[in-house]
């Protein structure tokens, strides 16, 4: 164990995965002679060489088409979308190859690809370096997603994700890049997708959350100490869902809020509600709440506060249940 | 200052016409393999036709005719080495019995039927690429991935004059200029892109001329002349395998039939002006080639012909006489892993259907 | 009033509207010479020329690119994409400008442009013919979203989304196209976004359904007759929704099934879900339920079938919260 | 067969180097025009230094620096009219400047403050365009839609080296291309984007080369050579409105500054090459040209200097007086007719907030 920030622990995952499996190979823009603008991908062409940390032209359609036939090659592509609105130009090989390849060959071929971003907003950036886009890829058939709260799921679940015969996004907090410190394994280390965690027992009111709802939504439940017990799920990978986590808390507690940073309307949220729905409804003392972005473009950054979950926001929900 | 035009912008040719142009010819071809270029041929020509009947017949579902295309397709891929790797669109769904694969695969794809998928490791044939253009960085990964295993494998994608309007064309093709891919871009331009004139589709004086942009040589050849096609990929080939990276083939073609069976092009194209494409088809061409070379005969043409349609038969019958497909298979390959909901989805569906 | 298939009134309400406002252009692939693949088009290049109904070159987001560009310059213009699945190369542009242009106005400018396309399956068709990508589109912010199920709404619904200052996605149910006749008013016809239609009264449950999935909910209406009143509510429009409907039929009925074509996770039936969850938890008297397509590539059409929505899915549904 | 080559792959140039290369002139720029065009890059040039120091001091957010840039920007703007349209990407942030708007105005962009968001149709400058290559249609639609309804309107997109391997350039150049566009597509090749050199962003020899594959004129030109920027632009400026469609200019410069306040180049880039370009950069070179020819002289330079920095020092005050933005504003302009669950989120905002 070590401490480190979360940008480090991805870092050291991929020290450590490119070390074991010679076939996993970096891609993305800036990726290598910079290593990452988040240096994310930091020492890797030194280590690697530039032929598994490659700098590629700037063009997302590009990095990840060319991905999917890298796979079909042998190789484990783990390729890097710079900034998560940056990442939709390669939407169109996502939905129509990325998840639909495997299932056209019969099961007959794998295709073990990474796509991972900085997601999120908070960090008082132009335009489109804000976005929260995993409903776009959860929606998504033949595709599984993984958001990591902290430094140590970061490394776990990104060493999952390249190790995974499936494609997997995965979408990292850039807010807490280089805020968040915690405890990491050392060398090793992989969190296994699918495994919600419980970041915070409690017995009166559920938040739902990921990514960086979480350390918002412990904030939140640290407020409403004295008033409420307040448990927090994160849930770590949205696809596989840990459903029986999702439920069992429900069940204990009774009261749900979900916190997404993403605009509400069928946001990720919505499924998480939609469960709720269908399987707990007699379990539910209360309505479901979301607290969620809005159904607007992320806001220029003197006004983004307004815009994201707030601990006020998702108090304020939780005493809506409470006096429910 | 290098020159930087495509390699040539006239088109290559090699087949004369039997009256003022010369036949020429390819060196390295004896009558074996000519002959064998032309079964290729006649194998494609013929599963054309069939399929556009079993279209008809309702054997099949909509089909996408490439009738005057099998030039183009067959040279090609005779200049390939069978560790080569091909990424087909729809326009080349049959490219893949030049690899062996059966009829009643190809069929079968067109029936909408899960026997139609194939395994692409088995044949080095790609799955057929619908969505237009979006397979060229495929085979550009896959060519760059091969030669960063020191493979000297070559990857050929094909694709149509409307997909170089795609920026998934634009972005493979870069990437293949900068990575050094040992790939070859096969645009079959048959001047339509369903209703769309090439003349409506870029203001290029020649798709070749893209190649520039690209840092790759562009070359032109007749796509009708199956010996010129065959010369030019092959030359291409030659070029990737020494290292010296991707090459544009424009092969000038005419789309001399629907665009698919669904399609009337009576609304949009001259019809004289098919039918004078069609006088002068790819097929017929090699023929009256290798009658006046004096490769071909009577008796081998009819062989050829006849085991190309007894194939089809076979193959029609293979594929009719596939069990229907078991429903179950929705919820398969989708995932190495699937995630629990899509078993329970499959456990509900069973319920329901009182399968279970 | 006449008779009219779906796809004939799309074109006629293309005729009355290009007539209409000379400010109106249709643009696409094929939509000129050949008056579109499915015939939404025809006789426009002939009568308002090549300009007004235009065949642009095969990129979809160059079409919508360039469609951005012409709203600034005043055009109103309706872009083709001529399959849902090969409407993904446009996402970008569409996510990135088109929903948040005007919003980096300030206001000032409008782009009053349409992107409509034929979408779903059940038509027997090779692959990425058939699908259901409203998620995508709902829940982008500054883009709406309407999805008929009549020829009349067709129309209507059409000439709402030209008229409107905002961009519509219009997604048409191409397995109706030719095959569902109705009634359509002549002339100009607008049916106004965010209304939605109760297609069938009833009292014991309510199907929400929207596109090729309300004929579908009727028929397992009828199928139901005798046991159970079902009431069908066509939403028409899923952004602007009509939640008041929704919410009125759901405190009528206390059981509410949704039905939805696309894959389940994330979809837009979800969506609905969470509002009831949120706002009707005390009129529902069940589990909200969903029957839809499912988290796997849409399949080869030989198996197609297993694959949709089905009258015993549905039905089976909706017993199930008759026994709850 | 018509000449498919970039018009020119030797880049142009005006100004000499007061030695062995002699100064040329550019017709029709009488003194007045020369020094308007000097003071167009002062005042840019002043933008950019004084906002990298406005950035160290926190007073505006992260900043793409756009030093050594100013020749491609004020040559280009100076050849068009006032109605034609400029297309900026975020590197030419300020060029807003140049058609008379605010400098506070600027600055609130960089401040992330609403009032940084300004009505294009008030100076024909588009929004900022930050993902790379995404503007080129719209720059491009724009002046196809500007000539369908009978008006002169050139268009101009700015965009980097970086910015041609995406498929949004490729589709929009394509489609000036066809659809014979008044539009200028401004190359700004400073031959890095971020850490990534231009050899290994295409391996064409020139990006002028791209041209040709749109069938368009490509131009090469010395991107700091203000004179010769504005020569290039003006012909083909002239070129548009005379209806012969669209050209792709490639303007060579160096990045001779980080990507970014946020970025640290000297991890990639070799900072004695950077120390070079900077000892000649585009501002200085200009001026030299202009003191040789004898338009500019100390007072001259030092009241242009004055008032643009003066403009800086009122420009920051005015942004920084600015009222704090109102939160309800995330709310706004997003639609026309907001779907009502919008204004349900505004007023739960607000009673949470206690404001209502
Ligand atoms: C991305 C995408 N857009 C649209 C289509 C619909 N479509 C199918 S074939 C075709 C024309 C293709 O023309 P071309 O590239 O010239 O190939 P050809 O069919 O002539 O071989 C179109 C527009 C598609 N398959 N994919
Ligand atoms: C679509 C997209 N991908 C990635 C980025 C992140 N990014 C910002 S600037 C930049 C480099 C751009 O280089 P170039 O086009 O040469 O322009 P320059 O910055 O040199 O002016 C990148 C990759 C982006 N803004 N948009
Ligand atoms: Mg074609
Ligand atoms: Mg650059």
């Amino acid at each position: 164990m070590s401490e480190k920030t979360l940008v480090e622990a991805i870092n050291e995952c991929f020290h450590v995965e490119l070390e074991r499996d010679d076939s996993v190979m970096v891609m993305g823009e800036d990726v290598g002679r910079a290593g990452g603008v988040f240096r994310a991908t930091a020492g890797l062409r030194d280590r690697f060489g530039p032929d598994r940390c490659v700098d590629t032209p700037l063009a997302e359609a590009g990095i990840l088409g060319s991905a999917i036939g890298l796979c079909m090659a042998g190789w484990r592509p783990v390729c890097e979308m710079q900034y998560d609105a940056f990442s939709y130009p390669c939407l169109d090989q996502l939905i129509t190859h990325v998840g639909r390849y495997r299932w056209r060959t019969g099961g007959a071929m794998e295709f073990p690809l990474t796509i991972r971003m900085p997601y999120g907003g908070g960090v008082r950036a132009p335009e489109l370096h804000d976005d929260s886009p995993e409903t776009y890829y959860v929606h998504t058939p033949g595709v599984k997603v993984a958001i990591p709260s902290t430094p140590a799921d970061a490394k776990g679940l990104l060493a999952a994700a390249i190790r995974e015969p499936d494609p997997v996004v995965i979408l990292e907090p850039k807010l807490h890049y280089r805020t968040m410190r915690g405890e990491v394994p050392d060398g090793e280390h992989v969190t296994p997708l699918g495994k919600a965690r419980v970041a915070r027992e409690g017995s009166d009111v559920t938040l739902v959350a990921y990514g960086s709802m979480v350390p918002l939504s412990e904030q939140a439940a640290d407020e409403l100490a004295g008033e409420a017990s307040v448990e927090v799920l994160d849930l770590r990978s949205l696809k596989p869902l840990d459903e029986d986590a999702l439920l069992a808390s429900a069940a204990k507690t009774g009261r749900v809020v979900i916190v997404q940073e993403a605009p509400r309307v069928a946001g990720f949220g919505a499924e998480i509600a939609a469960i709720l729905a269908e399987k707990a409804i007699l379990d539910l003392r209360s309505p479901v709440l979301r607290v969620t972005g809005y159904d607007v473009p992320y806001p220029y950054w003197q006004i983004e506060d307004a815009y994201m979950p707030s601990v006020e926001r998702v108090t304020d929900a939780v005493r809506k249940l409470l006096r429910f | 200052m290098a020159q930087v035009l495509p390699d040539e912008r006239e088109l290559r040719r090699v087949i004369g016409d039997g009256d003022t142009i010369a036949d020429g010819e390819v060196e390295g071809l004896g009558e074996q393999e000519l002959v064998d270029l032309y079964r290729s041929m006649v194998v494609l020509r013929t599963y054309d036709e069939r399929s556009v009947v079993y279209h008809r017949q309702g054997r099949i579902g909509t089909y996408a005719i490439f009738w005057n295309h099998e030039a183009m397709q067959a040279g090609s891929v005779y200049a390939l080495d069978r560790d080569d790797w091909v990424f087909p669109s729809y326009r080349e769904s049959a490219i893949g019995l030049l690899r062996g694969m059966p009829v009643e695969t190809v069929l079968s794809w067109w029936r909408g039927h899960p026997s139609g998928w194939w395994n692409p490791l088995d044949y080095n044939v790609a799955s057929i690429c619908v969505p237009i253009g979006t397979h060229v960085p495929h085979a550009v990964g896959l060519a760059w991935g091969k030669k960063l295993r020191g493979e000297k494998t070559v990857a050929v994608a094909y694709f149509g004059d409307g997909a170089t309007s795609e920026g998934a064309f634009h972005e493979g093709a870069n990437f293949a200029g900068v990575m050094k891919a040992p790939a070859i871009l096969f645009c079959n331009n048959n001047q339509w892109a369903i209703s769309t004139p090439v003349s409506a589709q870029t203001a290029a004086e020649t798709l070749a001329d893209k190649a520039v942009g690209y840092g790759m040589p562009g070359v032109r050849v007749d796509g009708g002349d199956v010996l010129a096609v065959y010369e030019a990929t092959r030359e291409a080939v030659e070029r990737a395998r020494a290292g010296d990276g991707p090459t544009f083939i424009e092969a000038l073609s005419y789309r001399a039939a629907p665009h698919a069976t669904a399609d009337d092009p009576s609304a949009y194209i001259d019809m004289e002006r098919v039918e004078e494409e069609r006088q002068n088809e790819c097929l017929g061409r090699y023929a009256r080639y290798l009658w006046r070379i004096g490769v071909l005969t009577d008796e081998l043409e009819e062989q050829i012909r006849g085991e190309a349609l007894q194939a089809m038969k076979d193959g029609i019958a293979a594929a009719e006489a596939e069990p229907s497909a078991d429903p179950e298979l929705v919820f398969r390959h989708a995932y190495v892993n699937p995630p629990p909901s899509l078993s329970e989805d499959l456990a509900e569906l069973k319920r329901v259907l009182g399968n279970e």
